[in-house]
């Protein structure tokens, strides 16, 4: 690689947009053309490039598109009229430095090379009319229809770059949400429930006592009320478990509850006499009372 | 660029540079915002006057460990979750199955869990559950180790919308669509009336 | 959960949702926010009025091709970026080039953007556009090989500010200049379609 500064440029030579460090867009280099019409910088006699340079220009143009365009705003010759031989001349001329220097040329300056040929050996010939509007072809259409195509997207790709663009022109604005403190529960529905008993039943192959029926099921709600009425209490009035207001469905399943409880030995149902008050407690609390009474 | 004068354009100039930033800002970072040396008094009389600016908002200003940062007020966090994309939490199979056994069976220790899931039920199953206020230990079972009885509570109830446990699904309907699946072995009714 | 009575609290909600929202919040994102169903044109006050709020801040409230987001104006960039850690990429002509053959001529193969440019295109240069998230390849043209198609996406929109393809830099000058020639085939499709 070539420091810019040891390349030795002769003092009529205008500056080589190639010396621009980095290929980035820069509205100011020289090699970016003009709006069309606009006058150009004065139009180089030669356009000897120094051997040195030569590397460095090549890499500065983006193909031989951006090179020939770069060739005709130089010479400020319109685009829709060009001069295919002294163009095509100046073009063979860089391509023939490129390869006495050695440097790998790419396929696509070659390619160039030759339509150039082609396009200037056709003007040359006598055109014959086109079948449709009468006009002879011009052989130049297609190449200054990529011209005018390629030089179109270069002042796109600029215009394009111009605009601002986050994070290099603004930011967006990014608050912090402060959802740590509320933690996100998941959600379960019914539904949830209903599958998650169905694979249970349908690995287990299911055993009958998971049958549960809806009475019974607020048999066993009511069996969780009394447990917790229960807890951390002495005997507790068995009157007292049963909230009269409820209605007589309510009792009726209260008291189911109490016989459940009382059946899976989880409470303890207590008469001194007959007749007496009915006293109900938590066999727990039983157990735990009963171990205090021994510790003491 | 943007001239500033007065401690208001300062002040506009912090807080777009607290709005756009990643993470929380320390004072040191803050003052590369500037060329002018302010002391600390007068970064604070500034960064007061922005955190005052915002009190009437559902952003607010506010000094962690590590700087300065706009965080969202807790109030608003029911609102902005509405415009959450990511999917809720799920619950895994385990918690779901341990919920509908205790739903369904209650009270239940968790041996009658294991009997049923047919594995052992990890404590953090029960310990989620406890902790979401959906189940609680009602009493224990006179049986060695005195197992803890679990139950729903009423905060299950209401976060699923019920009044009672007779309005979960009925296990009969399940039951028919098991058949209907077609999965289970036809003898199974009978397995369960000779139980019965 | 935050009641809410005025305009002015329906704002606030609204303005925290914007300014935590990680990308542009659509009109229809916006109002899951609130159960109440305000019409277009009630949202349409609410949200200028925001605006209106924020007009004399260093950040302000924009419309984008996806929805409603808060930026930071450019004046205040110089200021910002001596916040910023690390450089934004800044293109190489290559890349911008493709990008504009992209944007303008979509969609486009491969081949498309080699025939107008003159040059092969490195797959680097397809890559860093694809990673920015600005194109992506939206199919295949129907020809050997199947090329595939590359066009810009949402966030290629969005990160320009730019609410429709149509609001791209009109390619007018250049065209005029064609107009006048008139020696262009006005048939510019033509070369597309016999490489395909």
């Amino acid at each position: 690689m070539h420091a810019a500064g040891s390349i030795p440029i002769p003092a009529w030579h205008p500056l080589p947009p190639a010396v621009a460090p980095a290929p980035t867009f820069d509205a100011n280099a020289p090699h970016w053309p003009k709006v069309y019409g606009e006058s150009m910088m004065e139009m180089p006699r030669d356009l000897y490039i120094p051997p040195d340079a030569l590397e460095i220009i090549l890499e500065s143009f983006e193909g031989p598109l951006d090179l020939l365009l770069y060739l005709i705003r130089k010479a400020n010759i319109s685009v829709l009229d060009i001069p295919m031989a002294p163009l095509t001349a100046q073009y063979l001329k860089y391509v023939e430095e490129m390869r006495q220097h050695n440097l790998e040329l790419a396929a696509e300056y070659l390619l160039m090379a030759a339509m150039l040929i082609e396009i200037k050996s056709r003007m040359l010939l006598p055109r014959p009319p086109k079948a449709e509007s009468g006009e002879p072809e011009d052989p130049r259409a297609e190449l200054v229809r990529r011209l005018l195509e390629y030089e179109r997207m270069k002042a796109a790709a600029k215009a394009i770059d111009e605009l601002p663009q986050v994070g290099r022109d603004y930011e967006w604005v990014s608050v912090w949400i402060a959802d740590k403190v509320v933690e996100r529960q998941p959600e379960v529905s019914l539904n949830d429930l209903q599958v998650a008993w169905l694979t249970l039943m349908k690995q287990a192959k299911v055993k009958a006592h998971h049958r549960v029926r809806r009475d019974e099921l607020s048999v066993r709600e009511h069996m969780g009320h009394i447990l917790r009425r229960l807890q951390g209490q002495g005997f507790v009035g068995f009157e007292r478990l049963f909230d009269v207001s409820a209605g007589v469905a309510s009792l009726v399943v209260s008291f189911l509850a109490v016989l459940e409880l009382s059946r899976e030995l989880l409470i303890e149902i207590t008469q001194s006499e007959a007749l007496a008050p009915i006293y109900v407690r938590s066999r727990e609390f039983m157990e735990s009372a009963d171990a205090a009474t021994v510790q003491a | 660029m943007l001239q500033l004068y007065k401690p208001e354009d300062y002040k506009r100039v912090i807080e777009a540079a607290l709005l756009v930033a990643p993470e929380p800002v320390s004072l040191a970072e803050l003052k590369k915002l500037f060329e002018e040396d302010f002391d600390d008094d007068t970064w604070r009389t500034l960064l007061d006057d922005l955190r005052r600016d915002w009190s009437q908002r559902g952003v607010e200003l506010i000094q962690l460990a590590t700087g300065w940062r706009f965080q969202t007020r807790p109030e608003y966090q029911s609102y902005l979750e509405r415009l959450k994309h990511d999917k809720p939490p799920k619950y895994s199979r385990a918690v779901l199955e341990t919920l509908a056994i205790i739903a369904y069976r209650q009270p239940v220790t968790r041996g009658d869990i294991e009997d049923i899931r047919g594995v052992a039920v990890s404590p953090n199953v029960l310990k989620t559950l406890e902790s979401r206020g959906w189940i609680d230990v009602v009493g224990h079972r006179d049986a060695p180790g005195r197992p803890a009885l679990h139950a729903t509570t009423r905060k299950f109830l209401d976060d699923l919308g019920l009044r009672s446990l007779s309005e979960l699904p009925p296990l009969t309907e399940i039951e028919r669509v098991m058949e209907l699946g077609n999965t289970e072995p036809p003898e199974q009714e009978e397995a369960v009336e000779q139980q019965a």
